[in-house]
């Protein structure tokens, strides 16, 4: 049992031969460079891994909560369920998460009180997070966009990850976080070394950099006080110059909402859970015609109060990482950093 | 680029002090580097905030349909918007189309020297911060932390500019003249031609690698001004004709019929493909349609408000070289 | 469209034996009752049509024949009256504009134009009708199984 | 493990069309593992996922009470493509289940206490559960008066048409039903005859002279009236003392139905209202159906009209 969290040094030269014997247990999925650090795909050599990108296009979600995921497959003409393989199979074989960023880490600690949570629980969720490992990777230069700082997390940030890596000069400082991440380093412990005070302080000074440079834009406490106001004005206007679309919540790597629907061809059928987008009009709309949030200003107001009033309520936590995709990607700019300020400066 | 953006203050500024109009909508400075943001503004909001450059990007007749939800109704005034020559020809679109009153409009047209793609920037800039941008008549110029780079806009405007024929607008109640990037427009466009002189398997697999990156955010759709149905058949229920997943089979569907349903109304504004965050290069398939309906049809949506969209209309002699016959 | 009559069509991907099932939508004045007397008139014609009858080819919205290719059929013929002969005066002059589209569009994106096809025939035209089919059914099948984008998820469905 | 989304078969074993709309059947379902119906333990005021491989899901409201064994009621209004589907079953198809989901309408709380329920169109179902649940021999002592007050649009569109005039004619509760518009055989209570007891069955020919419904005391074993549900509450008026009132009817109906309690005495703790909201999971995880923080198919669908008012008004 793991007593205390360790830390340990690696030297970059043996990066490749740490890499090998980890994927000798594991399958190791990372930010590849291959498709431009799209999303976390399958990494077979240690060169294909890119250390220095900002963030993923995709994030993490993504592995644990696909965008369409068989829940069970049936047949029509039978009239019956056949089961899924989620009970079935057996992944003997764990997985690493490689060279993840702190905030999608984070996230899917929020992603745990959803899925993971006995209330009930998902199996599907629940099957990969238990064969998985996450590495994460400290952020020594986060981009503009970032602001994880405001919400509770930060460049450094440990929350859902099972070992972290601080890139040093020459060498990678290495925390190990849970028991189980210890368990991942164990075939690799002979090209491990304790680290040195030196090591440590570098370490806290790379970090004192890396969070001087996130401007700490809002108070996630504060805010939740603020959005209790349910029919403040300012979300009359806030909406208006947002398209409808589902970008924002499609690249969030905490928005988990999903539609459950049939598919048949003949008499093959499945039952599928897809993501699906508040931002959607067709999101609340009942069979009657009655759509409690008729317009993207309900719409947009629900994505807000979801992440930073509901979801602190519901799970204590606010569903935000500050990973920044949203104001990336967004067609329009509709930053949500500045939507955040000018909440806070409504009076 | 400043004179302009001064002359576009005046004008709004006029046109809130003689009552007018209620609402503008424009472009405001974005977050980030390298992008504006679409600005709705009223009396009381600050006019001095609206921009004029390089990046205004997004098509703004698009907002248009959903602030004036019926054609019908005649609001007591008439919303302002700023008009490049692309949004100009949407909103004739939907002018034709009956979904937005003309009256309802007041459109203050400025000729456009064609919008710079900042992807296309970004990825000279190795991730690198950006600092500052200053923009002169024909460069786009980024500070970094550590120097400055240089880019010709020439080479680094959007695809959709590099081949447009009509940078002044086709309606407009004011005019503001600027410098127009004038390029001989070509039809049929150079990537279009480029693509189906490639083999057929080729050209599949290109389409089908292209869109598979699609995540089905229904993006390209809401940012285009020509897609303002109420139910779209992506997300209809009854029938249903599209699976929700995220199978390739899906996207396929999905792409091939939304770019048919804009056949005859697509104005190659590229604000499908400005808006996509997967960077599907949606322009490749979508040009087409343009160029055929062009070379068939003869006409060219968006440049006036009398012909009739070529799909409403027909010609008995109209072309049918297609049509199967008996062997 | 069901597809209970799998037994008169076997389909394989061997392309020797294999039997291409294409889906015909004709129209109820002409080419419908064309079909009607191409039968009556015992016209042999191939078996690998399945009818839909429509109003008239102007109702056929692309999104249809889209629908079709995904479902299955390896590929589709619409057949309307002639042009001057609508039985709503043009609406099948309206859809030859969008069958001009389409056909253009599909075959810029790489699926072969002889998948999907456009004809007219008349009330009066059995044989001709039974000649049509028999190229189109003719051409599918030196074409082979569509294997572009039909909807499977028997292969992708598989959890990560 | 229990994997939450896989749904129990379930037989249809009857069919009743409830409404001459012909658009509201109730389904009786029987399970097909014993095992099943023993995990299927639940309380008035729950519901459950119904689901037809091939359409979908659809969360319908439990209407049968605990107390009924062997067999589960659902009444579907014909709406969406489920429901379609599922009105287009047939005895003895099977389909699947699952469930029970959500809270129960406050069972001890009201022990002890008069019950008032009050129902408004085919969202009579939990409530019907309840009252059935009251109803049982050996759960009746547990609860004091129980009040019921029931509005549909016309008599046609009135379910559970034989239970109804059953309890007008049962002792030890109060059933008022009202309908928005009467019919010839529709005989509401007039003002000379407020006791007279409702006229069983209805009468085929002539009826009794529509004057709409009473105004004016006197009326306390119940009957049948013409106008809205919330005037008949009005009317009635029943006592907030020591009273849990149960509401569960279209938006319009609870809207103008609370300002009357409220104006009664009620308070809003001893109001509980059973909420509708578009559903996929059931379980409070894929997040539609939420209002405020609170998820309608874990938190709710029974809501206490205190809590209520705390959250947003958005439903």
């Amino acid at each position: 049992m793991l007593k205390e969290k360790r830390n340990l040094m690696l030297y970059k030269q043996d990066f490749e031969k740490f890499f090998r014997l980890l994927s000798e247990t594991f399958t190791i999925f990372g930010p590849s460079k291959t498709d431009g650090s799209r999303s976390f795909t399958k990494i077979d050599a240690s060169d294909e891994i890119a250390f220095d990108y900002e963030n993923t296009k995709m994030s993490l979600k993504e592995f644990f909560f696909p965008q369409t995921e068989t829940l069970f497959f049936f047949d029509t003409e039978k009239n019956e369920v056949k089961q899924t393989d989620v009970e079935t199979n057996k992944h003997d074989k764990q997985n690493i998460l490689f060279g993840v960023r702190p905030c999608d880490a984070m996230s899917i600690s929020f992603l745990d009180k959803v899925f993971n949570a006995n209330n009930p629980q998902d199996l599907y969720y629940t099957r990969r997070r238990k064969s998985t490992r996450i590495v994460s990777f400290a952020c020594t230069n986060p981009a503009s966009t970032c602001f994880c700082t405001s919400v509770g997390c930060g460049p450094d940030s440990e929350t859902g990850a099972d070992i972290i890596f601080f890139e040093l000069n020459g060498r990678y400082f290495i925390k190990t976080v849970t028991p189980e991440g210890e368990k991942t380093i164990k075939s690799a412990e002979k090209l491990l070394n304790p680290a040195t005070k030196n090591d440590i302080e570098e370490k806290v000074h790379l970090m004192k950099t890396a969070n001087s440079n996130l401007k700490k834009i809002f108070d996630s406490g504060n805010l939740q006080k603020k959005l209790d106001n349910f029919n403040a004005p300012y979300w009359g206007k806030l909406h208006r110059k947002c398209l409808g679309c589902g970008i924002c919540t499609y690249l969030c790597p905490t928005c988990h909402c999903f539609d459950i629907t049939d598919e048949v061809i003949k008499s093959n059928g499945r039952r599928i859970r897809t993501w699906d987008s508040c931002m959607f009009s067709l999101f609340t709309l009942h069979a009657s015609g009655h759509n409690p949030r008729p317009t993207q200003k309900e719409r947009m107001r629900q994505r807000i109060m979801h992440k930073f009033n509901y979801a602190p309520k519901y799970y204590g936590k606010t569903f935000c990482v500050g990973c920044g995709r949203c104001v990336i990607y967004c067609p329009v700019n509709m930053d949500i950093r500045d939507v955040m300020k000018e909440i806070m400066e409504e009076r | 680029m400043r004179q302009i953006e001064y002359e576009i203050i005046n004008t709004v500024e006029k046109l809130f002090a003689d009552k007018k109009i209620d609402i503008f909508i424009g472009y405001k400075k974005g977050t980030l580097s390298l992008q504006t943001s679409p600005y709705f503004l009223s009396e009381q909001d600050d006019v001095r905030k609206l921009v004029w450059n390089s990046f205004c990007s997004n098509n703004l007749a698009v907002f248009i349909p959903r602030i004036i939800p019926n054609s019908k109704s005649k609001e007591s005034k008439p919303v302002g918007i700023l008009c490049k020559g692309c949004d100009s020809r949407s909103l004739v679109g939907l002018i034709k189309e009956k979904q937005i009153n003309r009256d309802n409009l007041f459109i203050i047209g400025i000729s456009c020297p064609g919008i710079v793609d900042r992807r296309k920037i970004l990825s000279r800039l190795d991730g690198k911060e950006i600092i500052g941008i200053d923009e002169d008549a024909d460069s786009i110029v980024v500070k970094l932390k550590d120097g400055e780079k240089r880019f010709e806009k020439e080479e680094y405007l959007c695809e959709s500019c590099l081949n447009c024929a009509h940078p002044t607008p086709s309606i407009y109640d004011v005019l503001i003249r600027g410098a127009v990037y004038s390029l001989q427009a070509i039809t049929p466009d150079p990537i279009t031609k480029d693509f189906s002189s490639k083999p057929r398997e080729e050209r599949w697999k290109i389409f089908e690698t292209e869109v598979s990156k699609c995540i089905r955010c229904y993006a390209c759709r809401d940012a285009c001004p020509n897609c303002y149905c109420k139910e779209c058949f992506a997300e209809q229920t009854k029938p249903q004709w599209l699976g929700v997943s995220k199978g390739l089979s899906e996207v396929i569907f999905y792409h091939i019929v939304r770019i048919l349903h804009q056949a005859g109304r697509c104005v190659d504004c590229g604000a499908c493909v400005r808006a996509c965050p997967m960077d599907i290069n949606l322009r490749l398939f979508t040009r087409v349609m343009v160029d055929e309906v062009k070379e068939r049809f003869g006409y060219e949506p968006g440049i006036s408000l009398k012909d009739t969209p070529p799909l409403a209309t027909f010609s008995a002699d109209d072309k049918q070289e297609f049509m199967t016959e008996p062997e | 469209m069901k597809q209970s009559d799998n037994k008169t069509i076997r389909r394989s991907d061997d392309k020797t034996n294999y039997e291409p099932k294409i889906v015909a939508f004709l129209c109820n004045w002409c080419s419908y009752a064309g079909a009607d007397l191409a039968g009556v008139s015992r016209f042999q014609y191939p078996p690998n049509i399945r009818v839909i009858r429509v109003p008239c080819s102007g109702r056929i919205n692309p999104l249809y024949i889209i629908k079709a290719l995904q479902s299955g059929v390896d590929g589709v013929l619409v057949s309307g009256c002639h042009p001057g002969d609508c039985h709503y005066i043009s609406g099948n002059l309206f859809a030859r504009r969008k069958f001009a589209l389409m056909k253009k569009f599909l075959d810029y994106l790489g699926i072969e134009p002889e998948r999907v096809q456009f004809s007219w025939v008349s009330a009066a035209e059995g044989a001709r009708f039974a000649e049509i089919i028999k190229k189109v059914t003719n051409d599918i099948k030196k074409l082979g199984p569509l294997t572009y984008f039909r909807k499977d998820f028997e292969k992708t469905g598989k959890v990560l | 493990m229990n994997n939450p989304y896989v749904p129990m078969p379930v037989r249809i074993s009857d069919i009743i069309t409830e409404n001459e709309a012909r658009d509201i059947k109730t389904f009786k379902l029987i399970f097909e593992n014993k095992e099943d119906e023993k995990k299927f333990s639940f309380l008035p005021g729950q519901f459950a996922e119904l689901s037809i491989l091939g359409f979908g899901e659809c969360p319908i409201g439990i209407a049968s009470s605990p107390t009924e064994d062997g067999f589960l009621l659902f009444t579907v209004k014909r709406a969406g493509v489920v429901t379609t589907r599922l009105h287009r079953a047939e005895i003895g198809e099977t389909i699947g289940i699952r469930g029970p989901l959500g809270n129960t309408y406050p069972i001890q709380d009201m022990e002890g206490h008069n019950v008032l329920i009050i129902g408004g169109g085919f969202a009579f179902t939990t409530l019907r559960s309840t009252i059935k649940y009251i109803l049982e021999k050996r759960n009746r002592g547990s609860f004091k008066d129980l009040t019921v007050i029931y509005g549909a649009r016309n008599p046609g569109e009135l379910i559970y048409k034989d239970e109804l005039w059953q309890w007008e004619k049962q002792s030890g509760m109060k059933t008022y039903i009202t309908v928005d518009k009467g019919d010839k055989n529709w005989n509401p209570l007039t003002l000379p005859s407020p006791r007279c007891p409702p006229p069983y069955p209805p009468p085929t020919s002539g009826g009794g002279q529509r004057r709409g419904y009473y105004v004016g005391e006197g009326l306390k074993e119940g009957g049948r009236y013409e106008g809205f549900v919330p005037t008949i509450l009005k009317e009635v008026a029943p006592s907030p003392k020591d009273t849990i009132a149960l509401i569960c009817g279209p938006p319009i109906m609870i809207k103008f139905t609370l300002p009357i309690l409220t104006n009664l005495g009620f308070v809003p703790e001893s109001i509980f209202l059973s909420l509708e909201m578009r559903m996929k999971c059931g379980i409070g995880k894929c997040g539609r159906c939420n209002i405020g923080h609170k998820y309608v198919c874990k938190d709710g669908p029974v809501f206490a009209y205190a809590e209520l008012q705390r959250l947003p008004n958005e439903y």
